[in-house]
């Protein structure tokens, strides 16, 4: 059955590809049905289980299953699909290169769910390739920068799954085996040199994906580069392969390692500056696009922290934060995309005042924004706190200043966001604009009630989440951490969802009501002209709202960390590299005479060692 | 049995002798002679090929004298791997060239296809040969051929080209001769089995002396660094179809040789350690070239000198999982690097200088071809699941068996490099405007098929490894026998 | 509409109670009284003991106070700040200036009469009136709130047409292109 | 039913003495103010004369949904968030005591942070919809500043907590009844790293360049007057009672009985208030780098102290 599936995917992804050739309605068709009835088939008919099919290449065994664990993160790689396919028929109808958009997308899908149900290494990495150069394409599919963004974005991909590749065939050597279970519990087998090297290499091949701190400087460019329609899988799905890696890594193997903690330790520092630093990037941003890549690179600095703290509470919350981080982040990106097909740009600085227009956008955006600034009672709160908690209890004081700063200072970008697209002054520029079609916003809206309902009633996800960390080793969490939609920590404190949510209801609606029904009848909607600017009364095409160095004073405050960036150190060495490929180039200069010259030397020079060569 | 192993050479020969006097009665024959001796010499391989699997190798001798005296022809698993891969290159090659240029004369096509059989002569003659004289004379012809074919074009580049590689060429000849010259005043003997039998009682000094100069002279028809000079040369200033006849079937035939030498003939303990390194360094400096170049033949034909370099590593390891690597890696640049060759001959047709940037945009002009570039770009670059990555991954197991961590990350950095450049390509087919008013060039009907056989098989063995992994499992065990080829040889008897 | 003392319910007294002793200034200062609104506000006059503080924009003030004289370019400022404060709201003519033009009152474009442009609820006399006065001047119009009588907003809807066509005289384009004004 | 009763009616007059007590000092501290300024001032119940002024004043235009939603997020921050601050000690033995246990038990101090922000983002979504410069202008200080105070806060909050083990208000309140000592002596250094960040947070100069009058008109409320101007000014009384509260619960050792807790927050509200009225102004990333400089260190310095 799953052979089945995966086989429909790629099928379908050719057929798409092809029925896009022919005609346009056609492709879009065969898109939908081959994104959600292979989705389906996988949701109805894939159970949790050790081995679904087993195949033998090249005398390495294949096989397939579903963990618990993987089980959670394909409820997000479904979930978003589906949406995103919906709202990709309208996001790409009238654009170039819908067809390879289709296709990448479905390959994305299928790699996605083929990482989660490998059981072995060699098709997880397969999965994870066809992941890579899946994404890649859309990446570049607009055509633009794409020398750049494309073979930054590459050479980070493949820098992470050489790593991955490296430490899989060590592993074989050692081990004789490419099953994932046998390497976990076989680890204390492998000599001490390489219980070292192969987590760091895995972290590395992960932590690529998950954009951590040092290996993230492809991110924000690649999200941002990419169609909309896709970023949405791309940072909120398709990142979280890298911390469904991460999860393996960190929790079956450093555990089992001496020096297991010193890697958790500055793998959570890691994340924790990352969070930080993207943080900050985010806020300086002046498209949505980056403004939102930065923030989900930011987002998963908190699950990597979570994930290498892994203590039951900051595991639940990393886990919850995955999958709600998907949906936030999905909405999120779908509204850009929406508001990019709408009026042709995503800048600030040119799109304001859509909140009219663009009604259940806004709506949706601004549910997902509350989530992401983790404001209650939204569902990024329920993340927040459980991590907060677990990192306090956890005696990581600094580290958990260091996110405070983060969530904090994502206020500033989450306020940006919302301004610049929805806020300030209507001009008569996008006064055509109209709310997009149902097709796109209704996918961003389920999203983003989605979070509002997990906000309050997580445990319709921590039940999912508590098997998948019962898979990993951890005892049930249920009735510890929480029971129905109370959180604890292991100090006893806790927090109670849901009279939070009605407390805010019952206040909200009182005022709203007071302010709104009280005051309906005088009051009437003037256009956001009409302010008091000194009595001046601005002309129509002034343009009053604040866009430009919109964050200045904050960016003034942060000058000395914006002025060093890792992307530099990266760049110099790129240069550095490429001059040394350069200087090398030259051996072949092009004159026999000088071949015949090497010829010799060769010669001279193997005669000269053959006694040390050959003894 | 529809034949014998000799006449994979005798053929062609005969054939390369016959095309002129055909072409004299029926000109169209010049071009469809070649393909039918192909054809034959196919089904001829696959069916001996059949024949080996079920009753062990296959020693033909020649003009009646037993071995060690007589010359022999060796057609076993191994072997008759290294023919069938020619051939089927050879023919995929007379496909692809039968009409390459519908503007190509007569008498061009005429020389053309004579050198073509004379290529596929020399290296079937390498492959099959058990005698170290007669592979000298293989290595002539086939030299000799490819020679000529560089400078096909006529022109002030391809001439020198062609004289770098004559230059190269003839002082490999030399060393190729002082080497033979001293087994042979050592042992008094030139048959591969005999000698190998007798190696141990060769004085060691001129032993490590004559595997050296094999190596060298070897090292520079499989571009070996540093001795590879007029490869990209060649490769460059060479028709499409040459190129890919290059890396298909002459580097193939002459690194055979280079694995013979070190697996059966010699006993030299440190010969995998120097071809690991010379591996390395090729590899490295190969691809590091790679990235820099402008023009697409030239970055193509560095890549191939990589992907060798990248075979003698895996053969360096001296394992019989790094020699089934080796000879993995080998099928699939063997496949791989035409189908890049006649795919990108074709993006960059019209083009003067053929210049990578000449092909921006093509993808929309020419989406099949395009296609198929990337697909070999994907799958030369190991991206799964395209056919390279399985051969990647069974290098690097075979590796990692032997402890080779650090010689798998300098690989693995070096492959990011070849990332790097392949996907410069592909990114510009697909993502860049059109810039050059050149129009695509339409790929020739018999070129589709060719391309597309050669897509098929990418895809196949992506897909679908262990269709041709017992193949080649046979060859790496027949290549590691060495007792048994030896006995094999020395006991065969006239039939 | 004109309210008298007497028909005031309970809830005008208390409404009329705190906004008299509420009073948010907006000061529109460009002639030269805007001098004496600082020693009026600070502590030698100290106009908070009676309520009386500045607001920043027209939208929290209550008391458009006008300090001196107003030209055609100003009056077009001074009708779009008092269109936009909020209901009750009530004008200061402060000065001379105000009432006839004071000492500029033949130039070209001085407006003579603020009271055709502007529903103006107190006049405080004087070139300059000194603090005391202003504060005076602040007393009658808390006075006039307290009784129900400082209904100039009233006036200005009332007589809205007359009191536009009388700046669109002086300024057409611009009145044209204010934003109608229909609260 | 009847406890819910009890409870939402204990809600209200929670409410009613916030309200009251933070409209209250806001008049206190203009008379204040105006003394040192050498004035008479306006009387100290001048903040409800104001109220009712602006309760009572049209609200005749908005500028959209927002708008209208803007005061009302800031009223639910603050409201909730009141909610969740023990303003007596629970269990006390006043005989009002049980009314304002509205619902300590179901939050602790993370929850409090964050739901105090809901606040500002609701503000500052109204006030970016009116579309006055100004008042984005203005949100962008507030935000920037609010980044800048939050880290002393939570450096000097995580050592608390890490040193009794606890992050819930109640815990702190009843540790402090334990032990006799006030937290603000058991590590001082975190009280005034505490004490830096509720400058921050009241606005008062130096920190008040969000609404400078002059320079923004105001900021985030220039285009807000009548009933928007009234729900914020008491949303705004209601927050510095919650605030004072929450300061006086941690640091303080809480209240036991209402004089006490009025005469415990009126002494901590004077601090940034004088400070307040002396002080020059500091520009946003001046005051944004102050606070990552001593507050800062004092906050480090309490995790120190707190570790060892």
């Amino acid at each position: 059955m799953l052979t089945l599936i995966l086989v429909i995917f790629l099928g379908g992804a050719i057929l798409t590809w092809l029925g896009r050739k022919i005609n346009p309605l056609l492709g879009d068709l065969l898109f939908l049905v081959s994104v959600i009835l292979p989705a389906t088939m996988f949701v109805m008919n894939i159970k949790v289980g050790d081995t679904i099919a087993q195949h033998t290449l090249l005398g390495i065994d294949l096989v397939w299953g579903l963990s618990p664990l993987a089980h959670l993160f394909s409820l997000v790689v479904v979930g978003l699909g589906v949406m995103l396919s919906i709202y990709s028929i309208s996001y790409m109808r009238g654009k170039e290169k819908v067809g390879m958009y289709y296709f990448s997308f479905i390959l994305s899908i299928m790699a996605m769910l083929g990482i989660l149900v490998s059981r072995d290494w060699i098709s997880f990495f397969i999965f994870w390739e066809i992941m890579t150069w899946s994404s890649y394409l859309m990446v570049i599919l607009n055509g633009k920068k794409v020398q750049s963004i494309g073979i930054k974005y590459f050479v980070f991909s493949a820098l992470g799954a050489y790593s991955m590749l490296m430490a899989l065939v060590i592993i074989n050597s050692q081990l004789g085996s490419f099953m994932l279970s046998d390497t976990f519990n076989n680890f204390q087998h492998l000599s001490p040199a390489n219980q070292i090297l192969i987590p760091v290499l895995l972290l590395v091949a992960f932590g690529v994906k998950s954009a951590v701190m040092p290996l993230h400087i492809w991110a924000p460019d690649a999200y941002s580069n990419s169609p909309m329609g896709y970023t949405a899988v791309f940072s909120g799905a398709l990142s979280k392969m890298g911390v469904y890696g991460l999860v393996l890594v960190i929790i079956s193997m450093t555990t089992q390692l001496p020096a297991g903690s010193l890697i958790r330790i500055i793998v959570a520092w890691l994340g924790g500056f990352t969070a930080a630093a993207a943080t900050l990037w985010a806020i300086t941003q002046d498209d949505g696009k980056k403004l939102l890549a930065w923030s989900s690179i930011g987002q998963l600095g908190y699950i990597v922290t979570g994930v290498a703290i892994g203590t039951p509470l900051a595991m639940l919350a990393a886990m919850f934060l995955v999958v709600v981080h998907a949906l936030f982040k999905g909405s999120l990106f779908m509204a850009v995309g929406a508001i990019e097909k709408q009026t042709g740009t995503t800048d600030f600085k040119e799109v304001n005042g859509l909140i009219r227009k663009m009604p259940v956008t806004f709506i949706s955006s601004l549910l997902s924004i509350i989530a992401l600034a983790g404001i209650p009672p939204l569902a990024g709160f329920v993340s927040k706190w459980m991590l907060y908690e677990a990192l306090i209890q956890n005696h990581n004081y600094l580290l958990v200043v260091l996110l405070f700063f983060a969530s904090t200072a994502a206020f500033l970008y989450a306020y940006k966001f919302l301004h610049g697209y929805f806020l300030g002054q209507e001009e008569p520029e996008w006064a055509h604009v109209k709310e997009a079609p149902m097709s796109m916003t209704i996918p961003m809206l389920l999203l983003a009630l989605t979070t509002f309902v997990l906000g309050t009633w997580p445990q319709l996800l921590f039940n999912s989440i508590d098997s998948a960390m019962q898979y990993l080793g951890y005892d049930a969490t249920n009735g510890k951490l929480w029971t129905d939609s109370v959180l604890f920590s292991q100090w006893g404190d806790k927090v109670a969802l849901q009279p939070v949510l009605y407390a805010i209801i019952a206040v909200f609606l009182f005022f709203a009501i007071f302010l709104y029904f009280k005051g309906r009848k005088a009051t009437r909607y003037v256009t956001t002209k009409d302010i008091s600017t000194s009595g001046e009364i601005p002309k129509e095409w002034e343009n009053l709202t604040f866009k430009v160095n919109f964050m200045q004073p904050f960016e003034r405050a942060i000058e000395p960390f914006l002025k060093r960036q890792i992307e530099k150190y990266y760049l110099g060495f790129g240069k550095g590299m490429e001059a040394l490929f350069d200087f090398t180039r030259r051996i072949y200069t092009g004159n026999g005479q000088t071949y015949a010259i090497y010829a010799i030397v060769f010669l001279a020079l193997l005669l000269i060692f053959r006694v040390s060569l050959f003894g | 049995m529809v034949g014998t192993p000799v006449l994979f050479i005798a053929i062609p020969l005969l054939a390369a002798f016959l095309i002129p006097l055909l072409g004299m009665i029926w000109k169209e024959s010049v071009r469809i002679v070649p393909g039918l001796v192909l054809m034959y010499l196919m089904v001829l391989a696959v069916s001996l090929m059949g024949h080996v699997a079920h009753n062990g190798p296959i020693i033909e001798i020649i003009a009646g004298w037993a071995p060690p005296i007589g010359i022999n022809l060796v057609f076993n698993a191994f072997t008759g791997f290294l023919v069938t891969l020619i051939i089927f290159m050879g023919l995929l090659v007379w496909l692809y060239s039968y009409r390459f240029k519908s503007n190509v004369e007569y008498e061009p096509a005429r020389k053309y296809f004579i050198l073509l059989m004379m290529l596929v002569t020399g290296s079937t003659g390498v492959v099959l040969t058990g005698d170290i004289f007669n592979l000298f004379v293989f290595i002539e012809i086939t030299s000799i051929s490819a020679y000529a074919l560089t400078a096909f074009y006529t022109g002030r580049d391809s001439a020198e080209a062609s004289f770098k590689y004559v230059m190269m060429g003839s002082l490999a000849s030399t060393m190729l001769l002082i080497a033979i010259m001293l087994i042979y005043s050592q042992l008094g003997t030139l048959n591969m089995a005999d000698v190998a039998s007798k190696i141990h009682l060769m004085d060691p000094t001129l032993k490590a002396i004559s595997f050296i100069l094999f190596v060298v002279a070897l090292g520079v028809e499989a571009e070996i660094f540093p001795l590879n000079g007029w490869a990209p040369d060649a490769y460059a200033e060479a028709p499409g179809p040459v190129g890919a006849a290059f890396a298909g079937i002459v580097v193939k035939a002459m690194l055979y040789a280079l694995i013979r030498f070190t697996y059966t003939i010699f006993d030299l303990s440190g010969a995998f350690n120097l071809l690991i390194i010379i591996g390395l360094l090729t590899l490295v400096i190969a691809e590091v070239a790679a990235i820099r170049q402008d023009k697409l033949k030239r970055m193509l034909a560095y890549s191939s000198i990589g992907q060798m370099g990248l075979v003698m590593v895996a053969f360096g390891i001296g394992t019989r999982e790094g020699v089934f690597a080796a000879l993995f890696i080998m099928l699939n640049h063997a496949i791989i690097k035409p189908l890049l060759f006649f795919s990108g001959s074709y993006l960059v047709y019209h083009s003067k200088k053929k210049y990578i940037s000449d092909i921006d945009g093509m993808g929309k002009l020419a989406p099949f071809t395009s296609l198929l570039f990337a697909l070999g770009a994907f799958a030369i670059v190991g991206l799964p699941p395209f056919a390279g990555f399985w051969s990647k991954l069974s290098f690097l197991v075979a590796a990692a068996d032997n402890d080779m961590v650090l010689i798998i990350a300098l690989i693995l950095a070096v492959s990011i490099v070849e990332i790097v450049y392949y996907m410069r390509v592909v990114n510009r087919i697909f993502f860049f405007k059109r810039t050059t008013g050149l129009l695509a060039r339409r790929p020739t009907f018999n070129a589709y098929i060719v391309m597309s056989v050669l897509g098929i098989i990418v895809l196949m063995i992506g897909f679908f490894p262990d269709t041709v992994t017992g193949y080649i499992q046979a060859a790496a065990d027949s290549l590691f026998d060495k007792t048994q080829y030896i006995h094999s040889v020395l006991t065969a008897s006239i039939q | 509409m004109y309210n008298d003392k007497n028909s005031q319910k309970i809830v005008d007294i208390i409404q009329n109670y705190a906004r008299k002793h509420s009073l948010w200034v907006l000061a529109y200062g460009t002639g030269c009284g805007a001098i004496e609104i600082a020693p009026t506000m600070t502590s030698r006059y100290d106009a908070e003991r009676l309520g009386i503080r500045g607001a920043a924009t027209p939208r929290q003030a209550d008391v458009l106070l006008i300090t001196g004289y107003l030209t055609v370019k100003t009056v077009k400022r001074v009708v779009r700040v008092y269109e936009q404060m909020q209901d009750p709201k009530y004008v200061i003519g402060f000065g001379s200036c105000t009432i006839n033009g004071g000492m500029y009152y033949d130039s070209y474009n001085t407006i003579n009469l603020l009271d055709r442009y502007l529903p103006v609820d107190v006049y405080i006399n004087g070139c300059m009136p000194r603090p005391e006065a202003v504060i005076q001047g602040f007393v009658k119009l808390q006075e006039l709130i307290s009784q129900g009588k400082a209904n100039g907003a009233a006036k200005y809807k009332e007589n809205l047409e007359w009191y536009k066509a009388n700046q669109k005289k002086i300024a057409p384009k611009w009145f044209e292109r204010a934003p109608e004004y229909n609260w | 039913m009847e406890h819910i009763l009890i409870k939402i009616l204990g809600a209200i007059a929670t409410f009613i003495l916030a309200f009251i007590v933070g409209m209250t000092y806001g008049g206190v501290v203009r008379k204040i103010t105006a003394r040192v300024h050498n004035r008479l001032g306006p009387p100290f119940y001048q903040n409800f004369i104001d109220a009712l002024k602006l309760f009572s004043k049209k609200t005749a235009i908005h500028h959209g949904v927002m708008h209208f939603l803007g005061p009302a997020f800031l009223m639910v921050s603050s409201v909730v968030s009141l909610m969740f601050v023990p303003v007596l000690i629970p269990g006390g033995d006043s005989w009002y005591n049980s009314w304002f246990s509205n619902m300590i038990y179901d939050g602790d101090l993370i929850f409090l942070i964050y739901i105090m922000v809901f606040g500002s983002l609701g503000m500052a979504l109204g006030a970016g919809q009116t579309g006055n410069p100004n008042s984005s202008i203005g949100i962008t200080r507030g935000l920037s500043q609010m980044v800048g105070y939050e880290i002393p806060w939570v450096l000097a909050l995580v050592s608390l907590m890490l040193m009794y083990k606890t992050t819930s208000i109640v815990d702190f309140i009843n540790v402090q009844q334990e032990t006799g000592t006030w937290l603000m002596f058991a590590n001082p250094f975190a009280f005034i790293a505490g004490l830096f960040a509720l400058m921050g947070m009241f606005h008062y100069s130096p920190f008040d360049i969000i609404g400078a009058p002059a320079e923004l008109a105001s900021g985030p409320v220039s285009e807000n007057g009548g009933k928007f101007l009234f729900t914020m000014m008491s949303s705004g009384s209601v927050f510095s009672f919650v605030k004072l509260t929450l300061f006086v619960d941690i640091f303080m050792g809480g209240a036991s009985n209402l004089v006490v807790l009025v005469i415990k927050t009126f002494t901590l509200y004077m601090i940034p208030v004088l400070y307040g009225i002396v002080s020059h102004r500091y520009r946003t990333e001046q005051a944004v780098t102050f606070f990552w400089k001593w507050p800062l260190f004092f906050g480090l310095l309490a995790v120190l102290y707190a570790v060892l």
